[in-house]
């Protein structure tokens, strides 16, 4: 007979993230003896090419991070347009009035959570150095063109503040793209615009924007001693950072396991296609803060 | 011995035979004149001497050797300098840049910007004209550009210089700086290859001459001045004409065309006249007298600063040249390469452009049938040389690219004034004689017609009435029968000079 | 004086060897087809072409009147935020007032007036259609950010959504609409005026003037038919994603451009053949397709479609070889 | 006999009106900075001025021969890849070898077989260079993720990291190299046979070609150039953020090629200035700047940087009005 097919839709193909989860579904498909077809959805309009191409397929169903969520409407009709089992993965699809779609399975983070997560971790190392939480500047290196993107570094700024960090003290830097170079020009200009600070605290929407405030950082004098910066994903980018020879003032990173979100997910419509088993409607994993010390250790538990 | 040598050289182009065996030999020291009408191969056969073509049969020698280049730089090497029909000139670069293109003198690496303006400074005062070597192209008139075309050949100091029609843009004054240059370069002993459709020219300069027709060799005349002038025409053209300008007399109807206070920021003082009915008036003068300034502002392609056009009595919206066209005044520009052809387009579409908006099908559609058939009567009818109506319009000879143009304007069905600004450009005496034609019958049919020209007998030959302009002002006015070549270069050349006829 | 018999033709210039030369794009990507009819498992199959076919039916739209924009030696990068803001605006509308007509006439205006001022600003203010056109995708990109807080708005209208996914004899509108765009504007290029007039600008703007042809006019009226196709584009995008994306369509520019190239279409001006934008787009849509279909890795895809991209052309280029010299 | 006086110039070409007209651009900025030096707080601090010039020190580099590759009448869509490529390559070879040396090589080695690639592509094959250099953009940015698996490539070398940040007069090295670019791309058009062909051959290549000029040969550098300074820029790049990022620079060739259009490079070739190229690189980094330092909101951003560019060629085509007819 021929294998049953499964798809597996990721918004942003080229980061390191998806290509992890796309691994680890990979993995799924040999153990449970079926097929997996990758592509990559950057827009609307791919995404819905996508979705026609794994029906032409025959595929049975598939597992998608959406390049925005309010796409879930859409996903779901083209889904049953063409009777194909769907489940979101990372993000949650939500509809048109921004209500999650409940017929639709899913297993991810929360961008806000998790942006949490970065909050409190530079909270407790703040602690542990004595930084008086007035006198620390707040660097949110933005990109609130990408919804996900705000959503994570406003739950930071919001655990922040809920610590008790003023709201003055936290200064926003657009970021032009979403690559290193643009995080370190626009926080070189919060810098330079917010002097007063001799200690900062920097987040971003991934581990690339905390490394462009870092880099941005040295290069006027802010070192390790004066300046924390906690990213997002556990990338190559940070642990690149761990194995210099000194620490550097990237921190840490929150680590999501691409291995759960990869395998289980494609494991979950593989089974509901084929055997009619149904997946949890909602499966939340958590993060888990990676630094210098701990990294080791975490990827091995997470299988990295 | 002969120091060049064509040997039975053949070039075909899809469609074309362009030459077809040719074979002759100009000597060190010697004019060479070529003639032939429009599309004979003339261009091409210089393209060849040029490295620019390859031949597709036939030899080329060099002083007795057989040479076969590969590229433009190859023939450079050897000493072949080519002028060439079409200007190539590089428009933002200066005028020491462009004559020395591809030689600049360099001082440690570094282009010695200030030797390469001497040279050339010291060149063009050899030459005898008066520009900047400073000045970049663009800031430069046609009839300058043509004048670093020319002083970049020279400098080239060749043994073989071939000019491609170079007087075809040139007036009188640049002309005769021109003659003096070929005849000191055959002083020299170099050997000079001259194109040209103006009789009067060929036997000013040449020594030789070789006619050409479809491709072919007709004959060499070892003595020019031997050859009388019908026989030249009857060569070339393939029968005997009488007189050229065909001029026949007509009745005037009433004052049709009326130009009132024209002025825009390059004239001194406003400019008017006016025309009846079938009435062919010449427009005469130096170059950047004026002329084509002033019909582009009648026909609205410039901005006017003042000033209106009547025609039969009612203003002409000076909104621009497409409101011209729908009153019936139609412009053929000067420059035909930069504003006459749509290059890349056919013959057909370059003679429907303007004209198909008549004949719509339901308004909206063209009639590709119709367009076709105008295409080919036009072709037929001023034996526009091409493999058929749907070649490109680029791959045709200069002289045919122009009656293509004219065809473009023939084709108006509301025709009613015909502005020609130097209409026979280029072209070759039968083809002259055709336009000469065209524009009496369509005087005949109570148009105005209007010529500018800088060949004094051409306008002296066709015009009823010759307005003469000098320094961007009309400078006076003569009837066909006070008009004599003195009477109208004395209006045109500033004061104080010699109004002698130039031949 | 008689005219010329011109010397036999040589073999090369036959009809027939021009109709070839002329449809050797066709030939090719039919001939690709069957290849990959055969060998691709899937391929040929309604529901994939149907697929193919939709996957390309924003490009196609936009590129028809992409082509005319070129073939007047302009060029235009503003397309992309266009669909994006046509999208965002038309779903805004519909939530605010629940109509339809009124959704899809704010989007299609919208664009007819971003068209409109690109127009004028290159033909009369006669600033370079890059920067002009950049500026504006800037504009509109932010336009739409602003009108939508950076966040998708949904359309829950089913007469809305319906645009996108009614089917007729079995294909969706949108692509009936490509396939009626591709014949109106092939119409337009080779049996009116202003297609002629449009290559005639772009192959020589001042001869074109001098013959009559109103240039600036025109120019404008082409930027803005393209505002109006490529809102179009946007507004049935939005219906098919059910949602009016601020950063839709990010890149759709290049994308347009180089299936209008691809097919031919010269960005020296001058040159357009609407059935050569047809192959080219079919080239872009299927080259993604069969990749998809065949599972190729992520990072090979760039690799891929750059080669074919190459292949495509160089083929193209070996036909005209020897008409110019080197 | 005597010298003919061709035609007297039209006074609108006195020297001193030319210079004006000349340097317009030059002093427009000059205006603009003084007004932005008072007006924004924190705009003339040094730290600032120094923040702007690095921010721009890639886009200036490539700037540079972008600005050849344009006068010569060519396109380079493949800059941005390039600039990954090399960083990604540079990163691999110190990670395997350790020898700044042979990383530095192999990243330059890159850039110039990329470029030597688009080169002969381009002038020998004819291929439509936007065609030629977007395959070559995605088929190398393939390359960069293939060779990473997609990941950054760490760096952990002082010396080579030191490229990045080392001072001298204050200055980061960066800019330095940058000015250094500009110095000598500035003598290479101005002063050279190989800039004033480039010039040639965009201005009017059949001209060049008959005067001898090796045309083919010379867009061949050209591209080969670029290719190598694209290259330098990656890996200063890859420097300053201490890892090659296959993902970086995405984008990067609109920034440039607006950038030189700006400073008065034209598109048709023929056309190019070093100062405005300068002016043109400054103009894009200080609005990106000010706009941060004025808190401008994210969406916005796009608004006034479109409105800005527009601006700026709106200025500069005030004075070129009247100069050209109708
Ligand atoms: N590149 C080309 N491709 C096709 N046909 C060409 C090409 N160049 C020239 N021809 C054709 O070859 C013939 C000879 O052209 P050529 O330019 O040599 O004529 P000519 O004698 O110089 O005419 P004119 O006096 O009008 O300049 C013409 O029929 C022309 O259309
Ligand atoms: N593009 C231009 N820029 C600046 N001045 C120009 C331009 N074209 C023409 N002129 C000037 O305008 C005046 C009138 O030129 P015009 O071309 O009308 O003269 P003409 O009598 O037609 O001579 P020609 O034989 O050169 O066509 C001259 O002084 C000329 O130098
Ligand atoms: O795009 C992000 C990805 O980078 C990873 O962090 C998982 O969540 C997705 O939303
Ligand atoms: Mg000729
Ligand atoms: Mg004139």
């Amino acid at each position: 007979a021929e294998p049953v097919k499964v798809g597996f839709l990721v918004k942003q193909a080229e980061e390191p993230w998806f290509q992890d989860e796309w691994r680890f579904a990979e993995q799924a498909a040999k153990d449970k003896g079926f097929t997996l077809v990758k592509i990559g959805i950057p827009n609307g309009e791919k995404m819905m090419a996508a979705i026609d191409n794994l029906a032409a397929q025959k595929a049975v169903g598939f597992v998608i991070c959406a390049p925005d969520v309010k796409l879930g409407v859409a996903v779901n009709r083209a889904a049953k347009r063409h009777n194909l089992k769907v489940m979101s993965v990372d993000d949650q699809l939500v509809d048109g009035a921004g209500k999650p779609i409940a017929d639709i399975p899913h297993m991810g983070i929360s961008g806000y959570e998790i942006g949490k997560q970065v909050g409190q971790g530079l909270l407790a190392e703040m602690k542990a150095r004595g930084w008086k939480l007035d006198e620390v500047g707040v660097l949110r290196v933005a990109f609130d063109q990408l919804p996900t993107a705000k959503n994570r570094t406003m739950g930071a700024v919001d655990a922040l503040k809920a610590a008790g960090v003023p709201a003055a003290n936290v200064v926003d830097a657009p970021q032009a793209k979403t690559d290193t170079e643009s995080a370190f020009n626009a926080a070189n200009i919060a810098f330079t615009k917010n002097a007063k600070f001799k200690r900062w605290v920097a987040f971003g929407l991934n581990d690339e924007a905390a490394l462009g405030a870092v880099r941005a950082a040295e290069g006027r004098g802010i070192k390790q001693d004066a300046m924390l910066a906690i990213g997002i994903g556990g990338s190559q980018t940070a642990l690149n950072e761990f194995t210099k020879p000194t620490p550097t003032a990237f921190y840490g990173t929150v680590l999501i396991s691409p291995k759960r979100h990869g395998y289980e997910t494609a494991v979950a419509v593989y089974e509901w296609a084929t055997a009619g088993k149904a997946p949890a409607p909602v499966t939340l994993t958590a993060g888990t803060l990676m630094t210098r010390q701990n990294q080791a250790e975490l990827r091995k538990q997470m299988g990295l | 011995m002969a120091s060049l040598q064509f040997d039975n050289i053949s070039k075909v182009f899809p469609g074309v035979k362009a030459l077809n065996g040719v074979s002759f030999e100009a000597r060190a020291g010697q004019v060479m004149g070529l003639l032939g009408e429009n599309g004979a191969g003339k261009s091409t056969l210089l393209k060849i001497l040029g490295g620019q073509y390859k031949p597709d049969g036939g030899r080329l020698l060099l002083e007795g050797q057989e040479r076969h280049f590969t590229s433009a730089g190859d023939a450079i090497a050897a000493g072949v300098a080519i002028i060439h029909q079409e200007l190539q000139y590089v428009a933002e670069l200066t005028v020491a840049e462009n004559v020395l293109l591809g030689r600049l003198p360099t001082r440690f690496g570094l282009v010695d910007h200030k030797a390469a303006r001497r040279l050339v400074a010291e060149q063009l005062a050899a030459i005898g004209v008066d520009l900047d070597p400073a000045a970049r192209l663009s800031e430069l008139s046609i009839a300058q550009r043509q004048m670093v075309e020319i002083c970049k050949a020279v400098m080239q100091d060749a043994k073989v210089i071939a000019f491609d029609e170079p007087t075809s843009s040139l007036s009188h004054r640049e002309t005769e700086i021109l003659f003096r240059l070929v005849k000191r370069l055959r002083s020299e002993g170099r050997t000079l290859i001259y194109i040209s459709h103006r009789l009067e020219e060929l036997y000013e300069l040449c020594d030789a001459c070789t006619i050409f027709r479809d491709g072919r060799k007709i004959v060499t005349h070892e003595v020019m001045a031997e050859v009388p002038r019908e026989r030249l025409i009857a060569d070339m053209v393939g029968r005997e004409l009488q007189d050229i300008y065909d001029y026949r007399s007509r009745r005037h109807g009433p004052m049709r065309l009326e130009a009132r206070g024209l002025h825009s920021a390059r004239l001194p003082e406003p400019l008017s006249f006016a025309m009846r009915g079938g009435e062919v008036l010449g427009f005469f003068g130096l170059v950047g007298a004026g002329r084509s300034e002033l019909m582009r502002l009648l026909y609205g392609a410039d901005a006017r600063r003042g000033g209106e056009v009547l025609l039969d009595g009612k203003t002409v919206s000076a909104a621009g040249p497409s409101a011209a066209i729908a009153a019936g005044i139609v412009l053929c520009p000067e420059d035909r390469k930069e504003q006459g052809i749509l290059a890349h387009s056919s013959v057909a579409e370059n003679i429907n452009i303007s004209c198909r908006r008549h004949g719509l099908a339901g308004g909206i559609f063209l009639r590709h049938g119709r367009e076709a058939q105008r295409a080919d009567d036009f072709i037929q009818k001023l034996r526009i040389k091409t493999p058929s109506r749907e070649q490109e319009i680029r791959l045709l000879s200069g002289g045919n690219q122009q009656k293509v143009i004219l065809a473009r304007w023939l084709a108006e069905p509301g025709l009613k004034v015909l502005i020609l600004d130097e209409p026979t450009r280029g072209i070759d005496v039968g083809a002259k004689n055709e336009i000469y034609k065209i524009i009496h019958d369509v005087a005949a049919e109570g148009c105005c017609v209007i010529v500018i020209s800088s060949e004094l007998p051409e306008v002296l030959g066709i015009s009823d009435r010759l307005i003469v302009m000098r320094d961007g002002r009309i400078s006076g006015e003569l009837s066909r029968e006070q008009a004599s070549e003195t009477a109208a270069l004395a209006l045109a050349l500033p004061d104080g000079a010699p109004a002698a006829p130039l031949h | 004086m008689n005219t010329t018999t011109l010397a036999q033709r040589p073999a090369m210039t036959s009809p027939a060897r021009a109709l070839l030369k002329e449809h050797s794009m066709t030939l090719g990507y039919a001939l690709l087809f069957a290849v990959l009819a055969f060998s691709v498992e899937n391929f040929f199959s309604g529901a994939n072409i149907v697929g193919l076919l939709l996957s390309v039916a924003q490009i196609g739209m936009v590129a028809c009147t992409m082509m005319l924009c070129l073939a007047s030696r302009d060029f235009d990068l503003s397309v992309g935020s266009t669909i994006a803001f046509a999208g965002v605006l038309g779903a805004m509308v519909l939530e605010r007032t629940g109509s339809v007509g009124l959704a899809i006439g704010s989007g299609l205006l919208a664009g007819a007036l971003i068209g409109a001022g690109n127009g004028v600003l290159i033909a009369y203010l006669r600033v370079n259609a890059l920067i002009a056109t950049l500026a504006t995708m800037l504009m509109v990109r932010g336009l739409a950010f602003i009108a939508s807080k950076g966040q998708a708005v949904g359309i829950a209208d089913e007469g809305f959504i319906s645009f996108g996914d009614t089917t007729f004899l079995n294909l969706p509108l949108p692509i009936w609409m490509t396939a009626l765009c591709f014949l109106v504007f092939g119409v337009l290029l080779n049996h009116t005026v202003f297609g002629r007039n449009t290559l005639a600008i772009g192959g020589n703007p001042e001869a074109a003037r001098l013959a009559g042809v109103k240039v600036e006019q025109l120019r404008v009226w082409i930027f803005l038919l393209q505002g109006v196709v490529t809102a179009l584009a946007g507004l049935i995008l939005s219906a098919r994603i059910t949602s009016g994306q601020p950063n839709a369509a990010t890149g759709f520019e290049l994308d347009v451009i180089s299936a209008c190239v691809l097919g031919g279409v010269s960005l020296q001006g001058g040159k357009a053949r609407i059935f050569g934008v047809v192959i080219g787009v079919l080239i872009m849509g299927t080259v993604e397709n069969v990749m998809n279909l065949l599972n190729v890795d992520a990072f090979y895809q760039y690799l891929v479609r750059g080669l074919i991209l190459l292949a495509a052309v160089l083929l193209d280029q070996l036909k005209t070889r020897g008409e110019r010299r080197g």
